[in-house]
């Protein structure tokens, strides 16, 4: 057998190999495989697909730790994304994915690809998506370049979104320096589908041919999929022209014209051009379908004459998919598209062979078994190493009291960290669609299901600090909150999605911290009844060596069965009566009082009671199913304090009077299983015997009305005009944008 | 000294601005058309009469600010004096 | 009624619209291809919100070429109603079946955020169910929403009674404050000098739902469709 | 034939994206800039050599469609053979 290796193209061998991310025993195992050497195009396509980021090497054995059945489940992980049960006929259709590497280098493009990449996975199963969040992170705000990396990249968000039509109605905004030179961009996107009208990215049926829609494959992006599986340096500054240019409207085009062709029933499988294209979509489709795969590359739209079967292979050029049809019935789906403006090219068949054979220009480009290299895929079990000095970062820290309060609370509410994240949720249509009950700015988001009743709500968290000084108890944590957000709504958690931002897993101390948070995580979702349906990894967040904080974002949602009584996160009325849940401790590991008032990061973050969370979230949940609150805020980073301020920056601000067995420090202790509860006088015996009966401590602490935070311990603790604290919670991040 | 600063996509990289227009152009009529590129074009008052200063200014700018090198190509031009602009 | 909602390829907020009138209202509804140049007897055509084909040059420029707005121009000079929301308007601009051009907003940036309006105009088809004076609570979203003309044609607007909305305090006050984007004069709809054709940036099909809590939105389709059920007993009378 | 269209805001009406750019180009370092107007530039390959044709096409092509007469202005300029784009 002889396949084509042009002249022009590099020699292939370990080093140039190395070149394009294969170790030398990956080399050996594909030469193997092959039983001769490969030509430079099946060189590429093995680096591609075997890159960290298609193949989940370094952390496929820890993933399959995660809980992923469920009652609810009808997809888990393994395909574009998953899918559970929401009632009524209805499935939600969900999953997170990283753009990290991309948005640094280019902030704009990076985070619009991100987003888009995320859609297709959604509506390539399927289903129509009806909402975004993003979970970023990003470095200390006064640099120059880290402030045009933020406007950037919500730039980017809103661009893709709000051209989609696609409200973004939730996510998180995280600042440390450890994210100076590797900032995070996690897009999630939830769709909607009829229970039996999933599709699948499965092939099958020799002779049915393949096709390829949506736009041209031009030079954009080659090996993105392996840029995204290297720490930065230098080089990378290089690497730009990598970068890809996202098309929003295409992607619209692209939307309605896929859910359209969909309904004609000719097509049997489906998958977008994510990383490495044209690459892992149809290696991928056939992998899982054991199918082989017959390509004529010389039938691929091209933007520019002149790709080589490479280039086109590893091409992430932006806005394209690849599907499979029923053979016989390529013209009802072809018109489909043709109508909506788009481009079909019919450039293949579905074979028997097992093997991928591509053919250009009347030679034979590739030849090479499918499965070796998808199902098949080197898996690492890297050398873990628990930290040298754990017990030094676990040491309790020392506590200072503030000298006052209500200084304290001021300045916290004007860091990044706290302040109103408005600036940023103002630049996406939360609103299109018409189902957005709560939009950003709450603790969860909630749409409605329109024709039924009940509402989804979904939630994003993590605290790196926490992971970084304890994954196991971070992982665990995250998931707990993401469930207390949750229970604030009243909604039950269907599922979660994940992803997992971490440095170099060949590091030891990296991969302790991916397996820990993987077992965090694992914990609480058993404790918590919460598959995991998708996810994903994003290793190699490092720049010059320094890694980021581990940072496994959890993106969790909930179904809400009837939104009639749903409270706010705000204070509704005046001499509402406030309800604190769960038990007060004094816990600093990692708490954003001692980070941002005394730059102290020091001591093993709060404890993590499953079963406590467990009987929060349930209380919570039956207290808004019986309509007794009208307000229900839990207690995160920040505390009792920062909580109860945000309970009174409502549309109308509206103070509160209370009275707690809390004073200095201790206001701002990050203990978790806690939440604040507000209600109708006459429905507090209510609220407090369901408390009793649900195993959960409650006192009542005070009432709402009037325009002062009043905080009493004893004597007075603070007051402070509410106005005012909103007044500076609201425009510290553009002050601090320099806006 | 008044210059213009035209910006355009670099030409391997996806302009789907140019697409868009060159498409709506051949459906109303232009069928002749067979590439358009889009691109941003500033004109500048610059404080100086210097012509090396200008040059060195108007490339700093654009490094800086108007234009976005990982993805645009741009270039400059100096106006005569009273400003080429219609 | 018999409705059509206009979609062109980017239209994102043309299912919503759907919803309004078929669902809330229970109109007949029918969704309208861009390269038709049919209406099929609709009475009421509504120009959705979206980026329609990507909103690419200026926001409208390319669909206000489609072929249906050919039809659609044919329908507002014989006196039909032609509502244009968001995107809608700016197409309507473009389309020149309204006045005016629309701009980036003031801080250049997408602004999605409730905002107040004043009703300058209760008389016209789609506002008769408001009252003169009247503020509104609607939703914005948009980057281009910065209406501008010259100061001649904005006079001759005012004159002859063109501005329906403006941007105002929650107490009617026009102020620079509650101006969103930067519109001359506060401008947040127009309609032609005949007033059966009208466009505005915010949404009233955002807010036309108590399960949304907010029901501002609904008298506009109300007030259209009111007219429209008049007309059709009127004619119906005649036979 | 290669063509270039510049449009601009029409000099009376104000120019937000300009004035930002001034504003932020001062911020940045450039105190001299008194004045930049933001505008966009296409370049259009046309399917005629022919000087007459290709000044009435692109004419009729931002009347109809490049530029909004409304609020901008347009000129035309024809690009030598190998296009004076970098
Ligand atoms: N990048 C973002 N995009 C959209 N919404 C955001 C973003 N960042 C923060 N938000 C919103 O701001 C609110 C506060 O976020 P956060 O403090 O993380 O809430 P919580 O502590 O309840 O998890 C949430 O409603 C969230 O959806
Ligand atoms: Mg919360």
């Amino acid at each position: 057998m002889t396949v084509l290796q042009k002249t022009a193209e590099p020699a292939v061998n370990a080093e140039t190999a190395r070149s394009i991310g294969l170790t030398e025993e990956e080399f050996e195992r594909l030469k193997k495989i092959l039983g001769r050497d490969p030509n430079w195009t099946e060189l590429g396509i093995t680096s591609a697909l075997w890159s960290e980021h298609c193949s989940y090497k370094s952390s496929k054995v820890y993933l399959k730790e995660f809980p992923t059945a469920g009652p609810h489940v009808l997809q888990g992980p393994g395909e574009n994304a998953g899918v559970v049960d929401v009632g009524h006929g209805w499935v939600a259709v969900f999953k997170m994915e990283s753009h990290n590497h991309p948005s640094f280098i280019e902030p704009y493009q990076g985070s619009m690809t991100g987003v888009g990449g995320i859609l297709r996975d959604v509506f390539t199963m399927g289903a129509r998506p009806i909402a975004c969040m993003d979970a970023l992170r990003f470095g200390e705000i006064d640099a120059p370049r880290m402030r045009f990396l933020i406007d950037g990249v919500v730039r980017g968000i809103g661009g893709y979104g709000n051209c989609m039509g696609i409200p973004t109605v939730g996510g998180e905004t995280g600042f440390h320096r450890c994210y100076d030179g590797n900032i995070l961009v996690n897009a999630f996107a939830l769709g909607i589908a009829r229970h039996d009208r999933i599709f699948h990215a499965r092939a099958s049926g020799a002779g049915n041919p393949v096709l390829y829609v949506g736009s041209r494959t031009g030079r954009d992006g080659i090996h993105g999929a392996t840029m995204a599986s290297e720490s930065f340096d230098k080089e990378s500054e290089q690497k730009r022209p990598t970068v890809q240019v996202g098309d929003p409207f295409t992607e619209k085009v692209l939307l309605e014209a896929c859910l359209e062709a969909m309904r004609t029933g000719a097509i049997v499988a489906i998958q977008d051009m994510g990383a490495a294209g044209l690459t892992s979509s149809t290696f991928e489709m056939a992998g899982r379908g054991g199918t082989g795969l017959h390509l004529d590359l010389d039938q691929v739209p091209l933007r520019q004459p002149g790709l080589t079967p490479y280039e086109m292979m590893l091409s992430e050029s932006q806005e394209r998919m690849v599907l499979v049809a029923k053979k016989g019935r390529e013209e009802e789906v072809e018109k489909v598209f043709r109508r909506w403006g788009l481009e079909v090219a019919d450039i293949g068949e579905i074979t028997t062979t097992g093997r991928a054979v591509l053919t250009w220009h009347g030679e034979m480009a590739a030849d090479v078994p499918i499965q070796p290299l998808t199902e098949e895929a080197p898996v690492y079990r890297r050398p873990v190493a628990e930290p040298t000095d754990l017990a030094a970062r676990w040491r309790a820290p020392e506590v200072p009291q503030p000298d006052d309060p209500r200084q304290a609370l001021e300045e916290l509410l004007a860091t990044p960290e706290f302040a109103s994240k408005r600036w940023i949720w103002q630049q996406y249509d939360h609103t299109v669609r018409t189902n957005t009950v709560q939009g950003p700015g709450g603790d969860a988001a909630v749409l409605l299901l329109k024709g039924t009743p009940s509402g989804l709500a979904m939630t994003c968290d993590v605290n790196p600090v926490y992971c970084y000084f304890d994954p196991r108890r971070g992982g665990a944590q995250a998931v707990a909150e993401a469930v207390r957000n949750l229970a604030c709504v009243g909604a039950e958690p269907v599922g979660l999605t994940d992803c997992l931002n971490f440095g170099n897993p060949e590091r030891p101390e990296i991969s302790w911290q991916f397996r820990e948070a993987v077992r965090g995580i694992s914990d609480a979702c058993r404790a918590l009844a919460v598959p995991v349906i998708s996810g994903n990894v994003s290793f190699y967040n490092e720049t010059e060596g320094q890694s980021i904080y581990p940072t496994p974002a959890v993106a969790m949602v909930g179904v809400i069965p009837n939104l009639s009584n749903l409270p706010n996160p705000w204070f509704q009325r005046e001499g509402d009566r406030i309800v604190l849940l769960g038990e007060d401790r004094s816990e600093f590991g990692g708490a954003a009082y001692l980070r941002l008032l005394y730059d102290l990061e020091q001591g093993r973050p709060p404890e993590v009671d499953l079963d406590a969370e467990l009987r929060l979230a349930r209380l919570l949940r039956g207290l808004v199913a019986r309509g007794l609150i009208h307000t229900a805020h839990d207690l995160s980073e920040g505390g009792f304090l920062i909580s109860l301020a945000e309970a009174c920056f409502g549309r109308r601000t509206l103070g509160a009077r209370v009275e707690v067995p809390l004073a200095g420090a201790d206001l701002f202790s990050e203990t978790q299983g806690r939440a604040l509860v507000a209600c109708a006088p006459a429905a507090l015996d209510r609220v407090l015997q369901a408390a009793e009966e649900a195993g959960v401590p409650a006192r009542e602490i005070g009432e709402t009305g009037g325009g002062e935070l009043v905080v009493k311990s004893g004597g007075e603790v603070l007051s402070a005009p509410v106005d005012r604290l909103h007044e500076i919670w609201s425009t510290a991040l553009p002050k601090a944008l320099g806006l | 000294m008044k210059a213009r600063v035209t910006v355009y996509p670099r030409r391997e990289i996806l302009d789907p601005q140019g697409k868009a227009i060159r498409d709506a152009l051949t459906r109303v009529g232009f069928p002749g058309v067979d590439d358009v590129r889009a691109g941003k074009s500033f004109e500048i008052s610059l404080g100086t009469e210097d012509l090396q200063a200008a040059d060195r200014q108007l490339r700093e700018m654009c490094e800086k600010l108007l234009a976005n090198t990982v993805v645009e190509d741009y270039s400059l031009e100096i106006l005569g004096g009273a400003g080429a602009q219609p | 009624m018999k409705c059509g909602v206009v979609v062109f390829p980017g239209s994102n907020c043309d299912h919503d619209v759907y919803h309004v009138l078929k669902h809330v209202l229970e109109q007949e509804v029918t969704f309208l291809w861009h390269q038709d140049d049919s209406l099929q007897g609709c009475e009421l055509i509504v120009l959705p919100g979206g980026f329609a084909y990507g909103d690419y040059l200026r926001a409208g420029a390319l669909a206000a070429l489609s072929p249906v707005m050919g039809a659609v121009k044919r329908h507002a000079e014989a006196g039909g109603l032609v509502l244009g929301i968001c995107n809608g308007f700016q197409v309507l601009l473009e389309a020149g079946l309204l006045p005016g051009a629309m701009r980036r907003n003031e801080n250049l940036r997408f602004q999605c955020l409730d905002v107040h309006l004043r009703t300058e105009r209760a008389d016209l088809p789609f506002t008769r169910r408001l009252k003169p004076g009247q503020v509104l609570r609607l939703p914005i979203a948009h980057a281009e929403g910065n209406y501008e003309d010259s100061p001649a044609r904005l006079d001759a607007l005012e004159a002859n009674g063109q501005v329906v909305f403006r941007y105002c305090e929650p107490d009617g006050r026009i102020t620079s404050e509650s101006n969103p984007n930067g519109a001359a004069r506060n401008i947040a709809g127009i309609c032609n000098v005949a007033g059966n054709v009208l466009g505005l940036m915010p949404h009233p099909e955002r807010c036309s739902e108590a399960v949304l809590g907010n029901t501002d939105g609904l008298a506009l389709f109300a007030s259209a469709v009111e007219v429209g059920s008049r007309h059709l007993q009127a004619a119906g009378a005649g036979r």
